[in-house]
């Protein structure tokens, strides 16, 4: 084994710390946040520099990068600000099916959209009344002529309402079993008969939009259809088995992020004659909480190799993202602690960090979700 | 068993605040979110309903009750969905210190203002550059013939803006004893030299005012002063007992509505054609949760029995506010994990207890201080 | 608060079993654990001293007295640093079965020498192929004429080896249902057909006989049964508030014993040249520890007078077994980490705490079945 | 990063488990535990097959191996039987400062013994009353001629009583800074004046006897002492953070090894009409237990991996020893409470990793000596 960073690796950390440091304004954050409004110039930014679509394809405007680097980045991001972070991170979110599975056409109309910073992507899977197991959807694609039409409605659409097209996982043949019944279609956001109802307000990430997609009679060109009819569970398995490993990368910045500042903060606050720092039991959750960011920054690498290496776990992917999500909140509340009364103030940050970190450690799977997929992959098959 | 005994004046009280405030107070707890703010008018409608100040004496306008209506009031309070009107806080912790220090022409002056809710009261500790060690207090409090002048600044001051009357608490500066240089002034809105500051964006209690308060030059008469002259300290630690006391309860009936809350959305909310609370790994979260608040609620209301009879309960009051505000963020979390994707929107109700009750855990003294108190009080 | 009221009576018989536990139990705690067994003229000598049985009537030679004997027996016998002489599970859980469902015949056979140390019980649910899956019995009884023909294998049994009368659940095998072909049958030490395999080693509880019992064509008079035919479910399921009420004593009076001699391990502990219990870090652990301990304490006790009471308390006895008997564990551990170096050695007496507690979230149901049954009762 | 397993490991790995499969014979260590026998038979065979000081140099009979290797083989060793596997971890226990200080003469003369599975060794450090600050002790050594005199008692010393030598952290001058008065020195276990009394039964790693060395005007020559003069402070700091990597490794091979057995166990046996492991609690069990588990095995290789590298990390170490000791405790509770009754039972094992993995936890500085140290490193210098 070996645990240090590779010159890529470390080329990408420092390139990424720059731009945060460069282009993350506290003040900004703090107002966008408030007024809910999306980072427009930071993201445009970044996706003129290469920091978004990091693993894409250079002819798709990628750097051809593994995601251990897009990991590093992330990580360095949301450990700078947790919501500016995850705008990025999640700004090419769903664009991997494409990227995997999509002609060359969709790919080279969308992809570069994407890592350019001028489009949006996003991915709709989720449905009212379903949980992860997709075994029948209410979204349906019927094929017509050249054409599809896809009715349904999906919610929790992460950058809904602001995509330029949306991944939507739909029912093709109702008959089939799960692993073929279901195909993944690109539909642009302009199509008609499709309509993002924005969720309202948000507990955090409340810079990035969701809405619920309704889908009425829409048509798309067969072109439209990502891979194969009847790919749509395993793209929407890869999906997933990418994007916990880059949400556990959040997750690790945000908890990094959110010690940092209450670090800093115990080393120069006095209280009862000494700095907060030197009572034992601010040692011990210092302690505690750099031992929990050790492990899940290791964690999250590991699942990010293996996927690099062709070798993609989900069982390891499933245990990233239930371990450091759930750490960063933890991370997030200590960190708050330590703040005492200043933790409750937003002008602090700790309060985002640990509003968005507790979203993120829903989204796209609750705790119960990942623990099913663990346990399921651990113990196999059963003899009866 | 019964550890609460409530007579039927209890119970009618109850009956009166849960009408009261399912129509006047739950249905604006949305809108004073969105305002960062309370209007003034509402508490004055709680106190001309006869609801305000539940300890104060009949003698001073109030009802004479006892600590059980304080109870009952929180448990009715914690249906509200809201806690930007600060009712506790003037109820149970500010207007007790007039109520127990102030002379006779103090309590004739205020109390019957705080009963009817034309007076709104603060207190006004922790400062800035010190936080909650009040032996580093730096505003001071100097005579001047017949006068008193303040200086300094205070922060995190809940109904900072609302109030119309703060108890502050300020240090002459020619003591050097830490402590006994503490008293506690009465200082009315509008006094010159006394200013707010901009209301704190927080996490939570978003409703609620929390501001800076500054005291410049800030004179009022000598009369205004509380207590004894330097008993300041003390007072504040006499007081403690009860003041934490309703934040433990805070924590318990928080926890209560949590889990009725988590149980009903289980129940009704469908996945994959089977109720969550049909998932064996929820329903025995749902278990743990509903023990931890059972034993949270026997042993609250056992504080709550011995604090009424008098006794000194120092030690498992911080024991409890320490567990029960923990339990209260524990239990946030799980049910906003529990409930998923659901649970990340405003709308749904337990987002506002998650970003409200970190605060918990903090005032009141954080729950580290908390400890050291039980410890030193358990002689270890 | 004081919620269990004791009388003059419960004070004295506490008196009693604390003299009569510090002179015959305590000092031989050591050489049991050697032995792995308990001398069977140790249960006749605490029958001699009139303390077994505290439930059984007068008329059967027993004090007649009520649940808070009980409380009061679990208490001492929690100082006795040991738990091979299983008292209480004699006392409390397996002479009731025979109290409650015996006729007058066979109680006036036993009790008299359950109480007088003669007679030591035992009772034999689980089963090696299906453990505490009631609905999964194997052993099977059979009625021949005047006499009832037992096969089967139990295993698990405390008092295994010690017991002169066991209580035996077995099927009726012509009946489909799994639950209405059970009953209960006494079995007596040297039955033909009734044989005791090798003592178990564990991983504590070492004084105490673990054992698997075997009934090959064991046979018995029929009016060795218990109850009514078919009725042993029920009877079980009737007695499992009390026998899990104990187990749920057993864990919080377990964590009180432990937090107490931890602090006093604490104080007397010099590191450095300071006691641990100045250490900032302990001290908080101390009080995390206590506090749980009180909440526990106080859960317990209004459990306990609602089940003197006659109460359904089902859901809350089986939250409680749960919850503190995790508690058991959980401060055991810590307690063993907090004393350091010291605690790997079996000359610390916490030690023998750390190996016995383990059962204790296994037996009496596991506290995973604690937890469907509380869901079950409260009706999620 | 790599995070897969190179040549050597690999190979370490395969061999490791193949000795504990051959060698490792269940009732032979019940029968061991019972009776606090030392399973001679197997340390010698693991001595003749390189097992022990893997990472001596080849001259003193090693493999010129890094901790790494060691870590790997121990978690297997551990695995298959936390008993057994610890006292082979434990057979070269307080060698390293020999290794590292020790002169070619005292070399010579005994790692080849340890290695080769002849000799036990022991570090004697602590004392009664003392904590890990080792500020004063009250074992001194007085310089004699051409020999030193040693005083003092030394208490919880693993090996004692059954080790060929003892290196003794001794005062040897009171006056001087702590970094520069305390020495080290080899002590015979034959040397007149040395007494080693044991310490009785024990919790848990039976096999292995722990006692309080006491020694009274022990006479050594001058070329006993490792190293200079003053350098024991460093030396036990050095020695502590080689032992806790491979506690930590001990640790992580008892999790694996309870996880094993409960997993086994729960596949196989029936309640309530299906296999325990198909009930969804047990699926979560399972996941939060492999969860733990992999993000232990990570920060212990990744401490061992940055000690071969001479990047050595203190407060790493400490991480892995507080985080994996905690664990392993915590999975082999977990692992009974899934065997139900049959987990209290000496025959099904768990219960002695419960009893073994408690030990490891206390030993060497229990969790707040682990979290005094990591906060004192992160917290780092504070400016007044």
């Amino acid at each position: 084994m070996d645990f240090g960073l590779t010159k890529s690796e470390k080329e990408m950390q420092k390139a990424a710390k720059a731009f945060a440091k460069g282009e993350f304004d506290k003040d900004m954050s703090l107002e966008l946040d408030k007024k809910k409004e999306f980072p427009t110039k930071v993201w445009e930014k970044a996706g003129e520099l290469g920091f978004i679509g990091m693993h894409f394809s250079e002819e798709c405007s990628g750097q051809d990068l593994g995601l251990m680097e897009s990991c590093i980045v992330i990580e360095e991001f949301c450990r700078k600000d947790s919501t500016l972070g995850s705008t990025l991170a999640f700004s090419s979110y769903g664009s991997e099916s494409i990227l995997k599975y999509g002609s060359d056409e969709l790919k080279k109309k969308f992809l570069p959209e994407v890592a350019e910073g001028r489009m949006l992507s996003s991915c709709a899977f989720k449905e009212n009344g379903k949980g992860y197991n997709f075994k029948s959807l209410s979204t349906t694609a019927v094929r017509d002529g050249d054409e599809w039409i896809i009715n349904g409605e999906k919610t929790y659409v992460l950058n809904g309402g602001s995509a330029g097209f949306y991944t939507v996982l739909c029912q093709t043949d109702s008959d089939a079993d799960i692993t073929k019944g279901l195909s993944m279609f690109l539909v642009e956001a302009d199509r008609e008969g499709l309509v993002a109802d924005d969720v309202g307000e948000k507990l955090g990430l409340r810079m990035i939009k969701t809405a619920t997609i309704k889908l009425n009679n829409v048509r798309v060109p067969a072109s439209n259809l990502i891979g194969n009819e009847g790919s749509g569970y395993k793209q929407i398995q890869e999906f997933f088995d990418i994007n916990r490993i880059i949400i556990s990368a959040q997750a690790v910045g945000m908890a990094q992020g959110a010690f940092d500042r209450a670090l800093d903060y115990v080393k120069q606050r006095e209280q009862f004659g000494k700095k907060i720092a030197q009572f034992q039991i601010t040692g011990h959750k210092i302690a505690n909480l750099s031992t929990t960011i050790t492990q899940i920054r290791l964690l999250t690498y590991n699942a990010a190799w293996n996927y690099d290496q062709g070798k993609n776990d989900s069982k390891l992917t499933a245990m990233a993202k239930l371990a450091s999500t759930k750490a960063a909140v933890d991370v997030a509340a200590e960190a708050i602690q330590l703040f005492g009364g200043y933790g409750f103030m937003t002008e602090y940050e700790v309060e985002r960090y640990y509003r968005d970190s507790k979203v993120i450690e829903i989204f796209e799977g609750n705790r119960g979700v990942q623990r099913d997929a663990i346990g399921k992959d651990v113990i196999g098959k059963i003899k009866k | 068993m019964e550890i609460l005994k409530y007579t039927e004046e209890h119970e009618k009280y109850r009956e009166k605040l849960r009408v009261f405030f399912e129509k006047e107070v739950t249905p604006y707890a949305d809108k004073w979110e969105e305002d960062h703010a309370v209007p003034k008018e509402v508490w004055r409608k709680v106190g001309q309903a006869g609801l305000l100040c539940p300890l104060v004496p009949e003698e001073y306008g109030g009802i004479g009750g006892d600590f059980s209506h304080v109870v009952v009031y929180m448990e009715e309070f914690a249906k509200t969905k809201q806690s930007g009107l600060m009712l506790t806080l003037h109820n149970d912790i500010v207007v007790p210190y007039i109520l127990a220090y102030g002379t006779e022409e103090v309590k004739k002056k205020y109390l019957p203002k705080c009963v009817s809710g034309e007076c709104i009261t603060a207190v006004a500790m922790t400062e800035p550059a010190v936080g909650s060690d009040l032996s580093g207090m730096e505003t001071t409090a100097v005579e001047d013939g017949d006068e008193i002048i303040i200086n300094g600044n205070k922060t995190f001051i809940s109904n900072g803006h609302v109030s119309d009357l703060v108890i502050v608490a300020a240090r002459n500066s020619e003591i050097d004893d830490p402590y006994s240089g503490i008293s506690l002034y009465l200082v009315e809105d509008g006094t010159p030299g006394f200013e707010r500051g901009e209301k704190f964006d927080k996490l939570g209690m978003r409703s609620q005012d929390t501001a800076e308060l500054f005291f410049n030059n800030c004179r009022i008469p000598k009369e205004n002063m509380l207590g004894t002259k330097g008993g300041g300290f003390i007072m504040l630690m006499e007081k403690l007992q009860q003041e934490r006391l309703c934040a433990a309860i805070g924590g318990v009936v928080g926890s209560e509505a949590i889990i009725k809350e988590l149980i009903e959305f289980c129940q009704k909310t469908i996945v994959d054609g089977k109720p969550l609370s049909k998932s064996q790994a929820i329903r025995f979260e749902l278990v743990e949760m509903a023990t931890e608040v059972k034993l949270g609620r026997t042993f609250m209301e056992t504080l709550i029995y011995d604090h009424i009879d008098g006794q000194n309960v120092v030690v498992e009051t911080s024991m409890l506010k320490s567990w029960g505000t923990d339990l209260l963020n524990d239990h946030v979390n799980r049910a906003l994990e529990i409930m998923g994707d659901y649970a990340t929107l405003e709308e749904s109700v337990l987002v506002r207890g998650f970003r409200d009750s970190r605060i918990t855990t903090i005032f009141a003294g954080t729950n580290e201080i908390m400890k050291q108190v039980a410890a030193q009080f358990m002689g270890i």
